[in-house]
């Protein structure tokens, strides 16, 4: 157990709670973001060891001290999706703030009746 | 049972079987069907709508051949399906109303009939026509019942047949109900429910059909009261019951149809429907007039009209019942009340105002004469008729008690209506609701109730909270 | 253990700065401190012996995504109404 | 060794690369080139299919590594099944669109062909993380079409799918984090036969994650906030491939993972939640279905109501429910298409909202259109001898042959409400009105007729065609 | 404080408690690694299998190449989304820009920015670093490029039209060196195995394709990225 799942806890919940309560569409991209960031730290701490090192094979190198190199793929993947996500997003808030002159979903959701 | 077979969705299939018991139903149908096509072609000019009304026909034949569970569920949907088409055919508010009651009840006919069917195969592992297992036996009941026109579920029959257009109606006033009196007779006999329940079913239906001024109405109360009849005799299982329920069946379909015949050519004259509005239409329309005559003489069971046979049968047959036996006597003698009521307020007493028609076109009074030959003919000798029966007793009817019984009824039932005239008048503006409302009502109510709770629930954020408590409740689910 | 310290230090800015995000009032705020946020993640993930996380995040976290929400308040109008 | 899996996911993908580069030389090479891509695609998906039913379980390893180190697609018959449900559903979409693509939109085949890769290579994968990518290319590009209409009402649907998608998408992710922690490795094989290395507490965590973000997206009632307004906004094409094809995807990752959540609850009490909730779903979605304005929400009500039914059919659990929930789901895919087109050509492609009212003697007017309507609702109703009946016999009869009469009699009641919403929809579409005349103004429905009379003729076809069920049987022998 | 957000923070309560256990109950990360899986083939035979010193490179475009075929085609996905989101505008491309100072150190910056991308993009197999990450520097230039210069100039030098057919060419060739294998009857996506010359590990020519798919997926992110900025931060007529 390392200290850093705290922070991994903490700031999925903190996301979560984000997305919930927040009724500003650009806080609701923010909490999202914050999730993500969150699984992220989660995903590098499962790979990581005391004194381990970087997965990138010099001399005097042996395998056995070298992290996990796959959490790694799989968060640097996380990220793309992650920012594609969130900019596809944001563009969507763009649009519906030139239509609704709003960001907040509460109001929209009165503008749309 | 024998006959084609094969294969589908697992288990064998035999939509074609002919034995004892369904062969005078086909004949039935066959004479019925025939008729109903040419009379309705000849009223609509409309080939479409004859198309429709042969494939409703070819279903209710398929209900009456199918060899096991599967292939009458198949036809019985059908049916459903084609009588809804014909229903609503005309496109008029007033049928559409009437065709979504008639969907709704003969859905939750069809569907408990599929339940009943499915728990039938599943306790006995095959789909044999068979009597059919505790658990199955009150779906099978509620769709025969629906079907069947049993009370309280006869509402569709006067709603959708008052409804329709008239040629729609008299294609459909031979068959859908005549489907439920077989399929009881197929599975549900020896059933005494079911037999007090025809029993009741007559009375209330020419109680009922008395208090009606719209033609249409009458003679639909009257199908409920005469398909009380047949489920009276079909579900005393009995030799005679048997007989008498299905050659009642038979002489019904020939004369119940003729009526509807009479009621739709007087409306395609006059465009009315109204007892109280027609009048005087013998002179006008003569050849009507004596098939409407023939017609209600055989319903009354005056000899020596068909109806006479079938009712002494089925008197024989209650013989063991004395609580059924009165019930349908005295049915009999509303019978005779009512359609006294309908050929007077028709065809003899003064016009309110005056319809100067000319007779029904050959089109149409050449299917009636056909029929009310066919009324007589079979009332006179019935004796090839009754070999075709299921046990195919042939039982002498013509008896001095029983004629002179009838005769009476007869006679004594027509007095009695012009005795009580005012009375019966008070009962119809009494009597006047139209219950198949109601449905409509419900269901809309259940409508609106969705629809509020709709407009409720609409705000984002208690829907993504969900998300949250659904987490914690998947997780603790698990634990 | 100098290492650990700094770690339980990111970590705290970490959870400082993803708060901030979160409750400040005004979205500008928001999205710098969660620009912060972003760096010091990449920070930890350094610290992590992750090098190829740490400079994705890096650039998206702190680069693009920064760039992206600053477009998008500079086009609601603040984006707090 | 045979190249199928891989050419099933990367036909359409390269179509929506070189989209852009096609647009350059003309719409019409693109439109044509797509009609062309779709065939493939469901070509090779039959193809495949095929192959997998002769030679049984095929793995295929992507650069050469096996499911030791690397990615591979693992298709057995689940995965072939859906696969050729998923080619066959966006090939009529496809076809469907062909017309309503209207000039300078050439974005919306992109999209469309994106989806449908990534709807097929979710189910083709044998890898967790790889499914989590698939599945977040399914979910991008449909944000990207429900917004295609570009309406503010799409676009705020749009947005609502959005949050919910990401939300589930968070969840799954977190969920396959903590299934690496503990395993060590993405490959479903592998996970599945080493179930019992998991700590108890782990894995119904991970579970209980796993089974909501699913859930989200499958709208399992109380999760179904995103669907309505999804369905009823997006135009018709697009509502029909969310509600005919994407709705499977969570559908087989469900299926697929039911050992997974069986090992955290439990057989018995996996199959009592997995009843409850279907049948709250049932109810739920019939009830709310009552109610709806838009024929395209009333539409998506009754998909949630399905989804009730093929969770009831997994919760009895039996191989029979399970043949059951199978056949259900693919005349549920056929069905939900027809029902969408239809509805597309009545109200004239997308030119005004789906409303009951605004269709009002619509029916009349356009004969084949309410034709089409009215065979896909009777067959949502179940009537013989459209295909949705035999697969709703197959379920009511698996309820009974688990003694779950209760569930049985609840279907046959949601059946008997279904009648009630598509008669009153029916009754407002041919109400006589004298002012509609018969009306062609919208020149698409040459293809609507093709593609709407292919969808009824399935739908029959699945009823009768008698070896479906011994088909599925066969394919539930080397599924299970 | 409303009663929904009490709820949901006292939800959140228990979420994080839950979790907390199920994190507790997590076994030591070298246990895992050490208990055989990919991990273990991977840090010990990576470099042999593909060429690359870089082991999350030969994660991320040998082992499971795959998943990033499938995380090009996301942000392809979403550039075309923004796209056909902001589609059909009346666009008023604002062509001030910031101060000559600015702009004169931007054009000094220019060169190095660019440099620091190939860099990343074709080191990667060696270094940290790799196409996606020298794809988003590449794509702040255009940003930069955008806020400094303003969008006018950008579109000059950069066309939309030119960053589409980059993203595109840059998806199908990844694509491409994927099928290159299938034409040597070798799976889909096979490096040194379908006849990549694997050079001498650790310089830049070597691992087979991996540098070749670097270069693709820098290619794709980077016009999709700058594309995706540019829509989005075109002002429109009305507001």
């Amino acid at each position: 157990m390392q200290a850093a799942y705290l922070a991994v806890i903490y700031l999925f919940c903190l996301g979560l709670y984000c997305v919930v309560t927040e009724k500003n569409l650009i806080k609701i991209a923010m909490g999202f973001v914050i999730m993500e960031a969150g699984v992220l730290l989660f995903l590098v701490c499962l790979a990581s060891f005391p004194d381990g090192v970087p997965p990138i094979v010099l001399e005097g190198v042996t395998s056995s001290s070298m992290v996990d190199p796959i959490p790694h793929a799989l968060s640097l993947t996380a990220i793309v999706i992650g920012a594609g996500t969130t900019g596809y997003m944001l563009s969507l808030i763009i649009r519906l703030y030139r239509q609704a002159g709003t960001v907040r979903i509460d109001r929209m959701g009165r503008t749309e009746q | 049972m024998e006959g084609l077979t094969f294969m589908f969705m697992g288990f064998e299939v035999t939509p074609v079987v002919v034995d004892s018991l369904n062969r005078i139903f086909l004949l039935a149908f066959t004479l019925g069907g025939a008729v109903v096509l040419a009379y309705g072609y000849g009223m609509t000019r409309d080939i479409k709508h004859t198309l429709i009304s042969a494939a409703y026909i070819f279903a209710a034949f398929g209900c009456v051949l199918a060899g096991d569970f599967f292939s009458l569920l198949v036809f019985w949907e059908l049916m459903m399906v084609t009588s809804l088409v014909l229903i609503v055919y005309d496109g008029r508010a007033r049928s559409f109303e009437a065709g979504f009651r008639y969907l709704l009840l003969h859905v939750i006919s069809g569907v408990s009939l599929l339940l009943a069917v499915i728990i039938q195969y599943v306790a006995t592992g095959d789909m044999q026509l068979a009597v059919p297992v505790a658990g199955a036996l009150p779906f099978f009941m509620v769709a025969a019942g629906v079907k069947g026109a049993m009370i309280p579920l006869h509402v569709w029959v006067v709603d959708a047949y008052s409804s329709s257009m008239p040629a729609s109606a008299v294609v459909m006033s031979a068959f859908t109900t005549k489907v439920g009196v077989y399929s009881v007779a197929r599975i549900l006999t020896g059933n005494m429910a079911i037999a007090y329940m025809g029993g009741a079913m007559a009375i209330f239906g020419v109680t009922m059909a008395l208090a009606q001024t719209n033609l249409r109405r009458l003679l639909s109360f009257h199908i409920v009261s005469q398909v009380g009849y047949m489920m009276a005799g079909v579900a005393l299982g009995s030799a005679a019951g048997m007989d008498g329920g299905t050659l009642h069946l038979f002489n019904n379909v020939m004369y119940k149809t003729l009526l509807f015949m009479v009621a739709g050519s007087v409306w395609f004259r006059v465009k009315s429907e109204n007892a109280k509005k027609l009048g005087g239409l013998a002179r006008s329309m003569p050849i009507t007039f004596a098939c409407g005559l023939v017609g209600a003489l055989s319903i009354s069971g005056m000899p020596p009209f068909n109806g006479f046979v079938s009712k002494s049968m089925l008197d024989a047959a209650a013989g063991a019942y004395p609580v059924l036996q009165v019930m349908l006597f005295a049915a009999g003698i509303g019978t005779v009340m009512s359609f006294t009521k309908f050929i007077y307020y028709t065809f003899l007493h003064e016009p309110a105002e005056d319809h100067s028609v000319r007779e029904a076109p050959a089109s149409l009074w050449v299917p009636m004469v056909f029929l009310a030959a066919v009324c007589i003919g079979t009332g006179v000798s019935y004796a090839g008729l009754a070999s075709l029966l299921p046990t195919s007793t042939v039982v002498t009817v013509y008896e001095a008690g029983k004629i002179l019984k009838c005769i009476l009824v007869v006679v004594g039932g027509a007095g009695l209506f012009f005795l009580i005239r005012s009375l019966i008048d008070a009962f119809g503006r009494w009597a006047a609701i139209e219950p198949e409302r109601f449905i409509s009502t419900a269901v809309d109510g259940v409508v609106a109730l969705s629809r509020s709770i709709m407009e409720r629930g609409r705000e984002e954020e208690v829907q993504v909270m969900v998300v949250v408590f659904a987490l914690i409740g998947a997780i603790i689910l698990f634990w | 253990m100098i290492e650990t310290t700094v770690v339980y230090i990111l970590l705290a800015l970490l959870v400082i700065s993803g708060t901030a995000a979160v409750f400040f009032r005004r979205v500008i705020n928001s999205v710098i401190s969660l620009s912060v946020f972003s760096v010091t993640l990449a920070a930890v993930f350094l610290v992590y012996r992750a090098p190829d996380v740490a400079m994705a995040e890096a650039v998206v976290g702190a680069g693009l995504m920064t760039a992206l929400f600053l477009v998008t308040i500079s086009r609601t109008q603040g984006g707090d109404h | 060794m045979t190249h199928l899996p891989i050419l099933v996911i990367i036909v359409p993908l390269v179509y929506a690369f070189l989209v852009p580069l096609l647009d350059l030389v003309s719409s019409r090479l693109r439109t044509s080139a797509a009609a062309a891509v779709a065939v493939t695609h469901l070509v090779f998906s039959i193809a495949l299919f095929i192959h997998v039913f002769q030679n049984g379980t095929l793995e295929y390893q992507l650069g050469g590594w096996d499911s030791e180190v690397g990615i591979i697609l693992y298709i057995d018959g689940l995965a072939a099944t859906f696969a050729v449900m998923i080619a066959l559903g966006t090939a009529l979409v496809a076809w469907y669109s062909l017309d309503f693509v209207r000039e300078g939109e050439s974005k919306y085949f992109l999209l469309l062909y994106i989806a449908s890769a990534g709807l097929s290579g979710a189910v083709l994968t044998g890898d967790l993380f790889n499914l989590y990518v698939f599945i977040e290319i399914i979910a991008l590009s449909g944000f990207a079409l429900v917004a295609f209409r570009r309406g503010f009402r799409a676009l705020m649907a749009a947005m609502r799918y959005m949050i919910f998608t990401i939300l589930s998408s968070m969840l799954i992710l977190l969920a396959i984090a903590f299934v690496y922690a503990t395993m060590g490795t993405l490959n479903l094989g592998e996970i599945a036969a080493s179930m019992h290395q998991f700590d108890p507490t782990v894995l119904k965590v991970s579970a209980g994650m796993f089974l909501v973000g699913v859930a989200l997206k499958l709208a399992i009632v109380p999760l179904h906030g995103w669907l309505p307004a999804t369905y009823g906004e997006s135009s018709t094409p697009v509502g029909a491939l969310l509600a005919g094809v994407g709705h499977k995807v969570p559908l087989y990752i469900l299926i697929r993972f039911l050992y997974f959540f069986e090992a955290a609850a439990g057989e018995q009490r996996l199959a009592t939640i997995l009843l409850g909730i279907g049948a709250v779903t049932i109810a739920f979605g019939h009830f709310m279905a009552l109610g709806q304005p838009d024929i395209r929400r009333v539409l998506g009500f009754s998909s949630i109501a399905h989804t009730g039914y093929m969770l009831v059919g997994l919760g009895i659990g039996t191989p029979f429910a399970l043949v059951a929930v199978l056949f259900h789901a693919m005349n549920h895919l056929i069905v939900k298409l027809s029902a969408f087109f239809s509805v597309g050509m009545l109200t004239r492609g997308d030119r005004e909202r789906a409303t009951v009212l605004d269709l009002q003697g619509r029916g009349a007017a356009s004969p084949f259109a309410g034709m089409a309507f009215l065979v896909s609702t009777l067959a949502l109703i179940g009537i013989p001898p459209l295909g949705a009946f035999a697969s709703k016999w197959a379920l009511i009869m698996a309820a009974i042959r688990a003694d779950h009469i209760g569930f049985a009699l609840l279907m046959i009641a949601g059946t008997v409400v279904a009648a009630v919403y598509y008669g009153r929809i029916g009754k407002t579409l041919y109400i006589s009105t004298d002012d509609l005349k018969p009306d062609r103004s919208w020149t698409a429905e040459g293809v609507l007729y093709g593609s709407a009379a292919v969808v009824c003729a399935v739908a029959f076809s699945f009823a009768l065609f008698p070896a479906a069920n011994r088909i599925l049987d066969e394919l539930m022998v080397f599924i299970i | 404080m409303t009663l929904g957000k009490t709820a949901t923070l006292a939800f959140l309560v228990i979420l994080a408690v839950l979790l907390f256990s199920a994190m507790g109950a997590l076994p030591e990360t070298t246990d895992r690694m050490e208990a055989g899986g990919p991990t273990w083939h991977i840090l010990r035979s990576a470099v042999p299998d593909t060429g690359a010193v870089n082991l999350v490179t030969a994660v991320l475009f040998d082992y499971r190449a795959f998943d990033t075929l499938g995380e090009a085609t996301v942000i392809f996905t979403a550039v075309a989304g923004v796209v056909l989101v902001f589609a059909r505008e009346a666009m008023v491309l604002s062509g001030k820009g910031l101060s000559p100072l600015a702009k004169k150190s931007m054009d000094i910056l220019t060169p190095f920015i660019a440099l620091l991308g190939f860099y990343v993009i074709l080191f990667g197999h060696i270094s940290p670093g790799g196409g996606f990450q020298g794809g988003v520097i590449l794509a702040s230039w255009a940003i930069l490029v955008v806020l400094i210069y303003g969008i006018r100039t950008e579109e000059d030098v950069l066309t939309g039209f030119v960053k589409m057919f980059l993203e595109s060419a840059g998806a199908l060739l990844f694509v491409a060196l994927g099928a290159v294998a299938l034409i040597g009857g070798r799976e889909f996506l096979s490096n040194l195995a379908a006849g990549f010359s694997p050079g001498d590990v650790g310089s830049v020519i070597s691992a087979g394709s991996i540098p070749l798919l670097n270069v693709a997926i820098g290619l794709k992110v980077a016009s999709g990225l700058a594309m995706m900025f540019v829509t989005m931060s075109k002002k429109d007529g009305d507001s």
